[in-house]
Formats: C-alpha cells, structure tokens, sequence
C-alpha cells in the first residue's frame, strides 16, 4: 500500500497532472507541484524530459527540449524533490523514458525515489517482461510502484497479464496516438473504453493520452478510475504562466 | 550461434524492444511472422526474382587491382554500388515491401538521413503501387535535394521532421510517431539495423544476400569462400550486417568496422561510437550509444550523412564487446581522400560512407596473401556536391 | 547480311570515312585491327570479364507489371541503368580501353554532351590508368556540373570547346582536332555508332552485348528469342543498335526507334533527324543529318542533352530508309511526362534520353501478347534537376 | 592541262594564299583575290565556308563562322565570282569540306566552278577512293582538278597511289596538325619533308598547315613547289584590313 494505493481508494473521479520538469523554468517543479495540489489535483506525473520522447506529441516534445536546455536533469530533478514530502501529500509520479533512468543506474534511481517520496515510476518505454526480470525485486525493495500502459490494439490477453502484474494503477492509452490533446472522444475509442470497462480487470485504470477539456476529462472517467491530462496542460502553462493553475484545473473539474 | 539473436531480440545484452506499449501489437505481429513468411518459399521466390531482376543481383564481387597493388594485399570489392537506386539499401526494402503486402498493409513510412534508404523505400513503394511516407530532417531536406526530388518522382510523401535537431533522428522519431498513430495499415520500413526487435535481425537477413553472394564468388576466383578479412563501414550498420552475416560463426575470417570519426574523435563534432558510446536505448533498441551523463542523446557529426548515426546496431554493440569486430574510426578529411583515391585508382566513385572503409587501408598492415573484401555499400553521386565543394572541383 | 556493315564501311549509301587525310592512317589501323582484336579470344576475355564484374552485366531484363498493365502488352525493360556509371555507354568505352591497350595507345581522348559518355571513358581510364582528355562543349561545362566533377574525380582533363554553339557538335569537332594533332600515341573513343567507319560498327559490336543477353533472358522468360517489338531512343543511335543487333536479320523482330522532336518537329527546335535530315557528312560519315541548304550543320535541339544531336549513326539511317526500323518523334514535354510515368508506375527513374521511349507508348497500339523490350539506356539521376525544374519538386 | 599545270611549270618556288569567301566582310572576295594577284601570288584558295571545319585551327574555324553569319555559301560564292576571269588569271581552286558541295550536288558544283573559271579543288574530306568510284569523271568532265592531300603518317605505298591518280599538286600537309600558323618548323617536319623528296613523286607539292612568314615559307619550299598561307594571311586581314595585302605578301617575297 502506498499513496497511490490511498488516492485509488478514494470515492470519486481522479484528476492527474502530467508536466515536464524543468519548463517553463528550470526551478518552476515545486511551485508547480504546490499549486497543483492547492487546486485540488488527485496525482502528479513529474516529466523527467528526454531528449528524444518517441511517444510523445510536439507539445511535451518541445517542452522537454526547453527543460533539457533550462538545466533539467536527473540529479536536478531529486534536488529539487529534496524535502517535497515536507509539503505534498498526493501521490507523485515520476514519468519518463528509460534511458535517463538507465543511466543514472535503476536501483539508484528507486532509492532517490524513495528517499524524496516519489510513490511511482511510469516508464513507457520499459517493456514489461524485461521489467519483471531485471527490476521488479529493485522496485519492490525500494517500494516504488511501476505502472504499465495499455492500448487500443492491447491484446485481451496481454492486458490480462498486465492487470495480473500491475502495482496502482494501469495507464490506459486513450488511442492508438501519441501525445496531444483533442477535443472529444470517437465513437471507437468509447467503444473502447467499453470493451476494457467489461473486463472487470483488478487494477483501476487512469486514461491518459487526448484528455485536454472538461468533456474528455467527463468522457473518460465515466469508464474509469481517473485521468491523466498533460499536453492541454503545459499548453496552458506556456500561455499563462503558474498563476492559471488553479483556473485551469477548476474549468475540468467544474 | 554466438553472434545471432536470441529468442528474446537480444544480442549478449544488446538489443530487445524497448517501445511504448501501442507498438507493441505491430512489432508482436512482425516477431511471429517474419521468419516464417521470410522462410516462405514463395515468399523467397519474389524476393530473388526481384533481387534479381529488378535490384540487379548478384552485384559483382571485383578484383580491384590498382589497389591491392598499392596495398600490397588482395583487395575485392563487392559492388552493391550497383545495385538499382546506388546502394545496398534497397536489399533490406525489396523484403520489407514483400513481407509488408503479405501482412496486408496498405501504407509504408520510412525515415531517412541522406535520402538514400528514403529513395529505396520510396522506390519498391512506387514498384508495388503502395502509398508512401517518408520522414526527413528539415535539415536534410535541404542539404540533400536531388533525393528529396528522386522521392517525389516516385510518388512518395516526403514529410520534414522539425523537432530537434531535425535530422535523422529526429526523422526516426517522427516515422516512429507515425506508426504509433497508424498502427494497424502501416508497416514502418527502418532503414539499417537498428530500431526495437526484430528489425536488427530482420535487416540483416535482408542484407545477408550479400555475403551470401561473396562465398560464391570468391570461391570461383579464390578458390575458397573465405576472405581473410570482412571490412565495412557502419552507420546503424546495415550494409556491415548483410557483409558480415554468413561470417560471423567462422572466427578465422576477421571482420573491422569503420566508423565516422567526423572531425576527430575528441574534437566534439564526431559520430565514432565504438568510443563515444555507452550502453543506452534508443529507438527501442538497447545499444551503444552516445549520450550525456544524464542519457539524453549527443546529436552525432560525421560529413557523411549515413554515418551520422548516434548508435549502432545492437549486433554490432556486442561483435565489439566479444571482440568478435575490431572498430576503427576515421575523420572526415581522410574519408574524402580515399574517396578520390578509389575514383582515380578504380574508376569507381564512393559515397562518402564508402570512402570511410578504404581510408582504413593506410592505417592497416595486411599480409600480400590477405584477401580483404570491403562492402562498396553505395555510389558518390549522390555526394558530387560534397566532394565539389571540398576538393574545389 | 542486309543491316551490317559492308567492306568499304557503308551500310547501303551511309557510313564510309570522310575524314582528312591526317586522319587516315589511325582509321586505318582501327580497321585493319578492330576485327581482329574484338574476336581474338584472350581480348573477350578481358572484355567479359571487366562487363561482368566491373559493369555488372548481365544487367537484368525486367517485366514490368505495371506499364504492361497500363499499355495492354508485355513490356520488359532491359535494365541498361544499372550499368556502372549509369547507361549502356560504359559497354563501348570498356571494349575500346581494351582495344586502345592492345594497340599501345597511351593517351585517350573522347568528346561527351551530357557528360555520360565522358564519366564512362574517364571511368575505364582511371580503371586503366590511362591519361584522359575529354571534350566538351562550354555550355555543356556549364549546364552539366555534376558530371564534369565525376570527370575530374576519376582524374580526366576536361577541355571546353569554345567554337561554334559549345555543346556536342563542338565538341566532336575538338576531339578529331585534338586526334588529328597526336595520331600516334593517342586513341579516340567515340560514344555512339557515329563518326567515321569504322566506329559505328565497332561501337555496335561493343554494344551488341545488349541483344545478345536478351536473347538468353527472354527465352527464359517467354519460352522465345524473339520479342514481337524493339523500343529504343536514338541520339546518335548506339544503345539502339545494341538492342538491335542481334535482331537485325530477323524481320518478324519489329523496330521503333524514337527521337527527340524538342519542342515539336516543325518548331525550329528540334532534333528529329528522321524528319528534319538530308544526307550528308558529319564527323566523317554519310548519314541523315540536319542541315541548312547550303550543307551547314544545324544545330539541334532536345530537353534530352544525349539527344540533342544533329545527325545519326550511318546505321540507323540505313534501316529507316530500307524500312527495316520505325521511327517517331517525341517532343519534351511527352518525354518528361513519361519520365514521371514509369518513376511512379516502375520505381525506376529514368534518364530523359530513355524517357523518349516510353513516351511513345501511348502512340502505340500493341497487341495484348506483344513482348515489347524497351532499352533502358540509362537512369535518371544525372537528369534531376531537369526534372526538378520542369515539375517544380 | 589546265592554269595549274601552267602555273606549276613555271621556274621558282610558288607562293599560294587560302582565305575564307565571305570574311571579314561578305563581298571582299573579289577585291582580295585582285589584291592576291596585284601582289605577285601564284595561286589562291578560295575557302568555300563549313560551319564544322574539323581539320582546321582557331582561326580559319573563327573566320568561317563570320563568312557563314556575313551570308556567304555556295550559291553566293559563285555569283560572287562571275567574270572573275576577266580580271584574274592565276590558278583560282576552291577548297571547302565535302557536305556544302554535296548539298549543292557535285555535278552542279563542278559545271559551276568550270563557268565561272576555278580550276580545281581541295576537299580534305573526301576520301580518294570514294572520289575516284563516283566522282572523278565528273571532275574530268567539267576540266576540274581534285588535289589531294599527304600526310606525316600517310604510307609509302599511300603516297605513292595518291601521286598516280593527282592532277595538279599534292598539297603536302607539313605536319599531324590542324591548320594554323608556326614559327619555325621541326626537325622532324624537315625529315619528313626529305623523306618525300626523295620518293621522286611524278606530281608537284606544295606545303600547306603551319606556313605563315618569310622562314616557313623559305624552309617548305627547299622540299616543295610551293606553299600555301592561310590562317596567317587571315589573321593579318582582321587585323589589318585589305589594304595590307601588298605588305603580307612582300614581307614573305623578300
Ligand atoms: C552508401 C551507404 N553506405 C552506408 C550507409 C550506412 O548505413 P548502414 O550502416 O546501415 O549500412 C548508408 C546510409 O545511408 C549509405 O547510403
Ligand atoms: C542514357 C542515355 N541514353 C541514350 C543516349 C543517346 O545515345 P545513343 O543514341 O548513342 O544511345 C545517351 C547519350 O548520352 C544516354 O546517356
């Protein structure tokens, strides 16, 4: 059981925050991370940026490259989460590819994790197989949860096995896209949405990919746990600074 | 087989598939058929007739005299500079394009660096009336044009990649985006031996045809099917895989890898990755790679467009680690001298990838017995402008 | 033997040597030799040898499935692109280096337009390691930069000629100047079955290689030697006479042969010598050429820089006025169009001097089990940015 | 017999002038031929214009493209040189490349040179044997003389053919050269004009190519009837004008 655990156990519809650390400005993470959570955000996903983010759209694209240019990297991110658990309770997330973490050495990766009160790692380029063989014992010694994606072209059975192996919660990739918001669901993707609903999988699901309004947000809780919105939300940041956190979460959560 | 992937897509520790989960389905789909369908006989049939008819194969495996001569050794060429389109490239798109119709995909995308795998991919498209896609730095798309205008008449999209440093990684990027998006009508042909299993394998097998050639044809002029020593340059490393591929089990063939020093290995503008690189993942392939302490990747240099590659093959990462290969790294100035050598000793123009390997020559002490078979992985024309400039011409 | 050369060097009224008197005695040592020399069997050996393993023949002849689909008929291409260097022309400059060696030349010269013709005689000299003086006319120089750096790479002189309209003309002109001044030491190789006898029979003979594989190639594929249709452009006429050759005395083999009508025949820009030419001399032979009344060579026309010449081989002019060859006349803007046609039907571009071909496809009317084997002279590369500048790509 | 044969027979060695019909003006033909004979010349080459001169150097090429721009051809020469007989009665021949006369039909050539009075012609590419299976008893039909030419490289036996068939002279190319005026000849041109001295040929030569001041002309015409000027001669007309003919010729009869 951890934060994450907690936060899924709560009544009601979760809200999660994805930005990139390190933009707009390299020392914004933890003002952002305290509005997030003043505004009422149920998760955090902290971007640890890469260089080349292949799953991602041009919006977290473009923002990692100004958060690498800014200073941002692994031991800057820890720094800055130095003593974050003195004043944030919501789970917090740490999302980035695996190379970066690679480099830094995994299990010291988990135990910087652990040691600043980072509850997760969601590593979209770390298949799972090789997770189970190479880092599972890792995360689990250091209690850092790994949450794995799903998606639309996830076979029935492979999100079986990952419903059976996952810590928290599953990612689950609105569309076979990659980053970017939109501003509504197809009818396929609630088709979707559906056909996993009726799965009846143990572990809550968290939708991500796409949610950028108050109706996608509507539209995918209504078939899960929470969602995730990450590229409306650096949009917004880049537009309108730190002080329209708050009006930016209020107008989904209205 | 020490040297072949394992079941796993790995090679030693080299390798795997590290990609998002919504490439998982397509590259799930590609692990369970591509040995079968490449196995296939009449999948195999299409492939040789095309290699043949179409390709031009079997390239010629040539005795270059005035070259050995100046070697003191005995030096062939293996010509894919022949090969329809001007290098080696085409080999690997001839089985994907096949492979591609037979899992019934409708739409083909592809990145390319210098254009030349964007002009073959754009080539067996055009052959096979399939629509095609291909992803170009913004920068490439203007240093290299007469490729760019190749594509186009071929009827291929070319679609600049703005991201990054807009070149050839940022173009793999992109094409991989694309397929994350379009992943049930489109099959993504990568270019050399690199990306998530199971291209690395798959590649190599497409460009196996020509050691395969070799044996053959050394047999007949040497009266063995063994070379002394293998020598390539390598990029991803695609045409030293195809070169390498029926060697590698057999240690008393020696094989060395030429790789882009750019303007020194320590001079910061470099793609020399047997020295540079650390373990990494990129492109979904875990490999050597060159990287910062934090892993973000180094955008490569080298004056030839495709060896500006930040990493290797994982196949080639781990014939380095076993020391199966010997690396070697050669600058810029001494690739585009031995580029003119070749021209005036052979009557051959090399693409400047190519001109790497035969630079290797003055700094290596062959025996006069010692045959060398170098990879002639592709002709200059596409370089003229290159080599205008820097020798004045 | 109706369509080969007679004693004296005519075929029929064409043909002969009218060259000064200067230049006598180097025609007749040629022709006194050539015959000699091409049939002596260590000189074939050395021919087929350099063909197959410097050239990469055979060159593939390819049934192209989608032209055949769009044209109700069986088309092959004979692959002539996939030659080193780019075009048929390199089978005539191997067979003359060879025949220059054994003459004890020690000095080459040749005169080229588009500069293909001058990359395939630098190519065997540096193969060689003979000097190379090529000729070529100023605007030429200008207009075809990339080819004069693939000269100068494979290390030959390249000398404008600054007379008359510098281009191809001009530059014959210089090359026979340049003989006429070093008879002895120095071998002229010309580029097409023109100039004095007996260079057209030579250069056909070098050529007729062309048939001789197809002969072979197509009685695999199509259980028959014989092709219903031979297709091939003419400048002078040399890849044409290779593909007919050895079809000559087989009358059921039809022929078409294609030229450049510019802008149209009757636009004052043209090269249709089949239409626009009298008898006359140019560069030594009797044949069809375009002239004012007084007997003043015209200077052609043609978006095509191989074709773009006034006259034809003494050959071609023969079979058009025995009838045993078709001729037709493609303006530009056909050509250009057929060019992209085949690049996005195919998969192959093609040089704009090949695109003629094609272009006459759509005049034609073939029956559904017509074989039609078209000769790919050569690839389009050297044409692109003609191509880019015509279609804006 | 014919003027050449009288002209060939005279005592002395024989000064002959080539120039180009229509340079450096269209209608200067006659008066340089007048201006020829008034200076003591022997004998003249009328150089009948071809746009593709390939035995000739630079300057008669350079002169032949003004002579074809300026309008001169074949019909215009012939109207030009009308009556000329009753001015001029030196040997007047006619050297031009064989595609204008063949165009002009050779029959039609020959009557017209015999009307108007040219004597004979030079044709450096009509190959003899070709002349002599088609066309040598037109020549002989209209009186015309067919002068062909010797060569560095031209055999013995070659030689010796030629001299059995000429009328008139041999025209004795001085070296494996194009035309175009030099200093001094070589000691290997002298060997070879010795050489053919010494064949005691039955027919004159005279010396063309590379003769082009009072030394050439001195030294060709120790092994020779005569010599031939033509691209100096030309040179000094475009520098010079007309009115320098007298001095040329002086300066070569000294
Ligand atoms: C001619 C040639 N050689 C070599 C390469 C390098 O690629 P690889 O290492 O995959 O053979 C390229 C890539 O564009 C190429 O065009
Ligand atoms: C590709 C190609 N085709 C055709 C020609 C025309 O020459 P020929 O008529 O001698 O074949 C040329 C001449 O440069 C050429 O390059």
């Amino acid at each position: 059981m951890n934060r994450i655990d907690n936060t899924l156990n709560k009544e009601g519809k979760l809200l999660s925050i994805y930005f990139t650390a390190g933009h707009p400005n390299l020392n914004d993470t933890v003002d952002i991370i305290l509005k997030l959570q003043e505004s009422g955000v149920d998760m955090i996903e902290i971007g640890l940026p890469f260089s080349d983010p292949l799953a991602d759209g041009p919006t977290i694209q473009d923002s990692s490259t100004v958060a690498i240019k800014n200073g941002m990297n692994t031991n800057v991110l820890f720094e800055q989460l130095n003593g974050i658990r003195n004043r944030v309770s919501i789970p917090l997330i740490i999302m980035g590819y695996f190379n970066p973490i690679l480099q830094f050495g995994v299990e010291e990766f988990c135990k910087k994790c652990n040691q600043v009160g980072i509850d997760g790692l969601i590593i979209p380029d770390l298949p799972i197989d090789y997770y189970e063989e190479n880092y599972k014992s890792i995360f689990k010694k250091y209690k850092i949860y790994n949450m794995f994606l799903i998606a639309p072209q996830t076979s029935d059975e492979r999100i079986k096995k990952i419903d059976s192996i996952s810590d928290g919660f599953i990612y689950m990739v609105s569309s076979s896209s990659i980053t970017g918001s939109k501003e509504s669901f197809s009818s396929k993707q609630l088709e979707y949405f559906e056909r996993i609903n009726k799965m009846n999988l143990k572990t809550p699901r968290i939708t991500g990919f796409g949610v950028g309004n108050k109706d996608t947000f509507n539209a995918a809780v209504n078939y899960s746990k929470g969602a995730i919105i990450g590229s409306a939300f650096i949009k917004n940041l880049e537009s309108n600074g730190l002080k329209s956190i708050e009006r930016f979460i209020k107008n989904i959560r209205i | 087989m020490k040297y072949t992937v394992d079941k796993k897509g790995f090679y030693g520790k080299y390798g795997g598939a590290f990609v998002p989960e919504m490439l998982f389905p397509n590259l799930d789909e590609l692990e369970k058929n591509y040995n079968k369908i490449i196995n296939d006989k009449e999948f195999q049939n299409d492939y040789n007739n095309l290699l043949r008819d179409y390709v031009g194969r079997p390239t010629p495996l040539f005795f270059a005299e005035r070259l050995s001569e100046k070697y003191k050794c005995k030096i062939y060429l293996k010509r894919e500079d022949l090969c329809h389109t001007g290098a080696h490239k085409i080999n690997n798109t001839i089985g994907q394009i096949l492979l591609a119709k037979r899992l019934g995909k409708k739409r083909i995308i592809a990145e390319t660096g210098a254009g030349q795998h964007g002009v073959a991919t754009a080539t067996v498209c055009a052959l096979k009336g399939i629509e095609c896609v291909i992803y170009m730095g913004a920068v490439d798309i203007k240093r290299q044009a007469p490729n760019v205008a190749r594509m186009k008449m071929l009827g291929a999209s070319v679609v600049a990649a703005e991201s990054g440093s807009k070149t050839l990684k940022d173009a793999t990027n992109e094409a991989i985006r694309d397929w994350i998006n379009n992943p049930i009508t489109t099959h993504y042909i990568i270019g050399s031996v690199v990306g998530p299993h199971p291209y690395p394998d798959m590649v190599a097998k497409f460009q196996s045809i020509v050691s395969e050639e070799i044996k053959a044809q050394l047999l007949e002029k040497e009266n063995t099917q063994n070379p002394n020593y293998l020598l390539a340059n390598i990029g991803g490393g695609s045409n030293a895989a195809g070169l390498y591929y029926n060697y590698l089990e057999n240690e008393n063939v020696k094989i060395i890898s030429v790789e882009a020093a750019g303007e020194g290995v320590k001079s910061g503008k470099s793609a020399a990755t047997s020295v540079l690189g650390k373990t990494g993942i990129i492109h979904g392939s875990k490999t050597l790679l060159m990287q910062t302490n934090d892993g973000q990747i180094i955008e490569p240099y080298s004056i030839s467009a495709g060896l500006d590659y930040p990493g290797v093959g994982p196949l080639h990462a781990h014939l380095l680690e076993s020391k199966r290969a010997e690396f070697m790294s050669i600058t810029d100035s001494d690739a585009m001298l031995a580029g003119l050598e070749v021209s005036k000793l052979e009557g051959i123009i090399p693409a400047i990838e190519t001109a790497h390997a035969f630079a290797a020559f003055k700094y290596l002490d062959f025996k006069t017995n010692d045959i060398v078979v170098v990879n002639f992985s592709g002709r200059g024309d596409k370089d003229l402008d290159t080599y205008i400039e820097y020798f004045n011409l």
